[in-house]
């Protein structure tokens, strides 16, 4: 049932690649990626206990981690087009 | 200092609970690093001085927020299925809408807990904060309901004790 | 065995998609599937302190950089492909069958009979946790049996990023001024 | 007997949050616009990743890994409405508009 949830979770991450792939805006690949770094994170715990070693968990949340901090970078980038803006100013005085 | 301190004492928590090794010498370099990590917050001024937890947060507190979660969770299951059988039925059910939401007379803490249980529930999203309002959006405006009528700002009203007023 | 497969071709597809887009920055934003997609790949082929490390560095880190960099070149233009270069596609072809053709002399992956198995690693395996009270061997390896030449990867990095950060501080101080 | 209950809640588990992630992918390809998209998302997010891993957690029982599938869902339940708020926020200051059935309902702000 295990391995049968990771094929399952693989095909969902097909049509996010699609998705990613067709876009059509910039965004809804940002959307695509974010959530195919949460299914990364699914697959890496279900291929840890497929294989009977569940140590990998780590990676799954060190995955959590930078998949968060890349989108919120990526949506930085978007909203002020500097990555060193503290988002104090607001985005017309920096341009 | 204090949230330093707290900082601290939460990284060494968490490095115990991922590590799973307890050896004198393992404990006292994962501890460095954890001292070393508050040092460079605290020298970097990312500290969250707000969000001190032993302040304000008895153990009641703690308690009507996790039974906050559990109804949280029922809402976020039900509202789930709601959406996967839109999806199933081909998108035909799909009627997107924006509606403003009042939040008025929350604090900030409320504020962020009612905002992110919006979003955290499929089919409903806050799209911005904007003072005392919120700009939700949803997939179908019959999901929105249950928020109109003020169910969840008053559970989140209750978490802290005061009176859920109607909106 | 279905996984191998099924992240291939996750791997192939991206890969043939970044070099196809025409926009920058979508390129940047697949490049992060891309290598999330290899970190799950050095999982799945045990190599886990590999995976922590292209997690850290190949989805957050490059992603970032690569933002910065065309945050700073200020770079939305999109390219047009308008040579189509027969000759490039050729010589990578070539080298890419070349290779295939030298890994067929390898040893089989996780091969135990294999030369990189039975010199050293042994030793490693079944002393270091007692010589240096780490758990984790990989690291004992790096830290410890090859620490000058762990020290000197790190002088250079550092080297590096102290040259970087001197060459992007003073573009910064300019426009301040 | 204890321990085929345990198997058994663990395929459902698994089994529904499977479902659920599929469904959720499905919807990211199949919704019309951006915004209802993230909704899609949600559902993976929440209610798929949280039926998966409870699944694991029964299937490992009371250890430090069960500890750490914990850990993990936590922190995903804290990003996603994060990065969702800001995906739709970010999305409507570079002037995307929400579909909307009745059309020409568009936020303020």
């Amino acid at each position: 049932m295990i391995a049968a949830t990771l094929i399952a979770v693989m095909i969902g991450m097909v049509l996010l690649l699609a998705r990613a792939f067709i876009g059509p805006t910039i965004f809804d690949r940002i959307l695509a990626i974010n959530n195919f770094g949460t299914k990364t994170v699914i697959v890496l715990a279900l291929y840890g206990f497929v294989t009977e070693r569940p140590d990998f968990l780590d990676i799954a949340l060190v995955y959590a981690l930078c998949n968060f901090i890349v989108t919120i970078a990526v949506l930085k980038y978007f909203e002020y087009g500097d990555l060193g803006h503290t988002g104090k100013q607001p985005k017309d005085e920096i341009s | 200092m204090k949230s330093t301190l707290a900082l601290l004492l939460f990284l060494s928590i968490f490095w115990l609970a991922l590590s799973g090794h307890y050896s004198g010498l393992l404990l006292g370099l994962g501890f460095a690093s954890c001292l070393w990590v508050a040092l460079i917050a605290r020298r970097m001024d990312v500290v969250d001085h707000g969000g001190l937890p032993v302040q304000k947060w008895s153990l009641r507190i703690f308690t009507t927020f996790f039974i906050y979660l559990m109804w949280l969770g029922k809402e976020i299951v039900l509202s789930s299925i709601a959406v996967a059988r839109m999806i199933l039925s081909n998108g035909a059910r799909v009627r997107p809408e924006v509606i403003q939401l009042s939040v008025e007379g929350m604090n900030d803490m409320e504020k962020v807990i009612y905002a992110n249980s919006i979003t955290l529930t499929p089919g409903t999203l806050t799209v911005d904060v904007d003072g005392d309002w919120l700009n939700v959006h949803t997939v179908r405006g019959d999901l929105l309901e249950p928020l109109k009528r003020g169910d969840m700002a008053n559970r989140v009203r209750r978490i802290y004790n005061r009176s859920g007023k109607q909106l | 065995m279905i996984v191998n497969i099924i992240l291939l071709a996750f791997l192939l597809t991206t890969a043939v998609y970044i070099s196809r887009i025409t926009i920058l920055f979508g390129a940047v934003m697949i490049y992060g599937i891309y290598s999330l997609l290899c970190a799950t790949m050095f999982v799945v082929l045990d190599a886990v302190d590999v995976a922590f490390t292209e997690a850290a560095v190949g989805t957050g880190i490059s992603t970032i950089l690569m933002l910065s960099a065309l945050s700073l070149t200020g770079s939305r233009i999109e390219i047009t492909h308008k040579r189509k270069p027969i000759m490039a596609l050729c010589a990578s072809l070539g080298l890419g069958a070349a290779l295939l053709w030298g890994t067929s002399d390898m040893p089989h992956f996780a091969d135990a009979s294999a030369p990189a198995n039975l010199h050293v690693a042994p030793y490693y395996l079944e002393e270091s946790s007692e010589q240096i009270g780490i758990p984790n061997v990989v690291t004992s390896v790096l830290a410890s049996y090859r620490g000058y030449d762990t020290l000197g990867e790190v002088v250079v990095i550092f080297t590096a990023g102290i040259g970087v950060i001197s060459l992007l501080g003073r573009t910064t101080r300019r426009r301040e001024d | 007997m204890i321990e085929i209950v345990f198997l058994i809640l663990r395929d459902v588990c698994l089994f529904i949050g499977a479902l659920f992630v599929l469904v959720g992918s499905l919807g990211v390809l199949r919704f019309p616009d951006f915004f209802s998209r993230i909704h899609a998302t949600g559902i993976t997010e929440t209610v798929g990743i949280a039926f998966i891993f409870a699944g694991l957690i029964v299937e490992v029982g009371y250890s430090l890994t069960s500890l750490k599938l914990l850990i993990i869902l936590v922190f995903v339940f804290f990003t996603s409405p994060t990065s969702s708020h800001a995906l739709a926020k970010t999305a409507i200051h570079a002037g995307l508009v929400p579909l909307t059935h009745k059309g020409g309902n568009q936020p303020s702000n």
